[in-house]
């Protein structure tokens, strides 16, 4: 059910080191952007390139480190962005 | 007071967008335009083509929020803000952003801060190809430090 | 690097003038660019024309001079600048400033440069026709606080 | 003969209040701008409207109060310039 997980996107030079461009990922808890982290990098050595300084968003909106994240959000990591 | 925000892979017509700020606005005196173009080198590398990937959904939202902090921060008329996805090639149009004031510095200001804006906060990435292959541009600190100028309190700040 | 400079009575192109800055241009990624209109207030007064004198001889020589100057501050490509002269109607376009850069941030402040100075040191004068007559448009204090922007050692100076 | 004179141009508001729009002055002297306008002020009331605030170009260059007018120059004054 989707109001028991977390849809996670990637982008640019990041979602192609990893292992999946998506993930749907159980979250039935409130935690923030880093404990989500934290999870997905736990998956293995695959997942290592997701690290502490990539840009992130939460429901399509720039969010910091400590931002909350809840069941049902979107949230999205990115490396800095290089439009224009 | 008007906005035209797209995010598209077709061309822009540099004369459609201007016809657009200025048709039946006989109030605004100024009009800024900026376009960003693909150039054909870049690092002394020649760069054949550039796919623009984006973040379908939260794109048009970012953009849509610079424009709406332009606005409060200067007199504006008219403003709009166009920025291709997509495969790219030397010579092709990538950004346009024009924006009409009754004053000239207002509508210089906030053309520029909607580039700066854009180039730290708006989720495009570019990825060149070249004869070696492929590569995602870095982004540049040169335009972390532009951006910065327009913070509250920043000494470089304008009007 | 090339210069288009031009005083004329006929109106202008913005899509020639902007095809003239990029065509067989790859090296600038950067074109900002400027357009004055003819608005249809001023000082709250409907205005029905315009009539805009020169100093010919001298106009060419003072844009020239406002362009090299420019050229001398920051890194440009190519440079348009086009000003009209004799009778405009509101809506009507009259002065034109195109600049192209490798640059982003030269190409913004070249532009808005070559504007400051124009409207202080080029040799051009409005009469405004109005129901109630004629009068000559008096120059105005956030002109010249603008241009001061660019002196030497301005607190305000950019780049 | 021109090497014995200088041409003076006026523009806008200043030379609607002039008797003339330009004049050719006999100056087979070198003096200042400043001496320049003392002699045209001295052809009576009717171009006193030649102030000493106004913009000045000696040879279609912007110049100052004390810059140097010759036989052969063009000056012109003008109020200032509302272009653009």
């Amino acid at each position: 059910m989707s109001e028991q997980t977390v849809k996670v996107l990637f982008f640019a030079r990041l979602r192609e080191a990893l292992p999946e461009p998506q993930v749907q990922l159980a979250w039935p808890k409130t935690a923030t952007v880093a404990d989500l982290r934290a999870a997905l990098r736990a998956r293995g050595a695959d997942w290592q390139a997701l690290t502490s300084d990539l840009l992130v968003a939460v429901n399509q909106e720039m969010a910091s480190s400590t931002a909350p994240v809840q069941p049902g959000d979107e949230v999205a990591f990115f490396p800095p962005v290089t439009g224009g | 007071m008007t906005d035209r925000i797209l995010v598209q892979t077709a061309d822009f017509s540099f004369a459609a967008e201007y016809d657009w700020l200025v048709s039946g606005n006989t109030g605004d005196g100024a009009v800024v335009s900026f376009v960003g173009r693909m150039r054909d080198l870049n690092l002394g590398d020649p760069v054949a083509a550039m796919e623009l990937e984006h973040y379908p959904g939260m794109t048009e939202k970012s953009l849509q929020a610079l424009v709406a902090e332009a606005r409060g921060r200067w007199q504006l008329g008219r403003i709009s803000l166009i920025h291709r996805v997509g495969r790219l090639e030397p010579g092709d149009q990538i950004v346009w952003v024009g924006t009409t004031s009754p004053h000239r510095g207002d509508a210089f200001a906030a053309t520029d801060f909607i580039m700066d804006a854009l180039k730290t906060r708006a989720p495009f990435w570019k990825k060149e190809i070249t004869a070696e292959g492929e590569r995602w541009l870095e982004a540049r600190g040169s335009d972390v430090d532009r951006a910065q100028r327009w913070e509250k309190n920043s000494i470089n700040q304008q009007e």
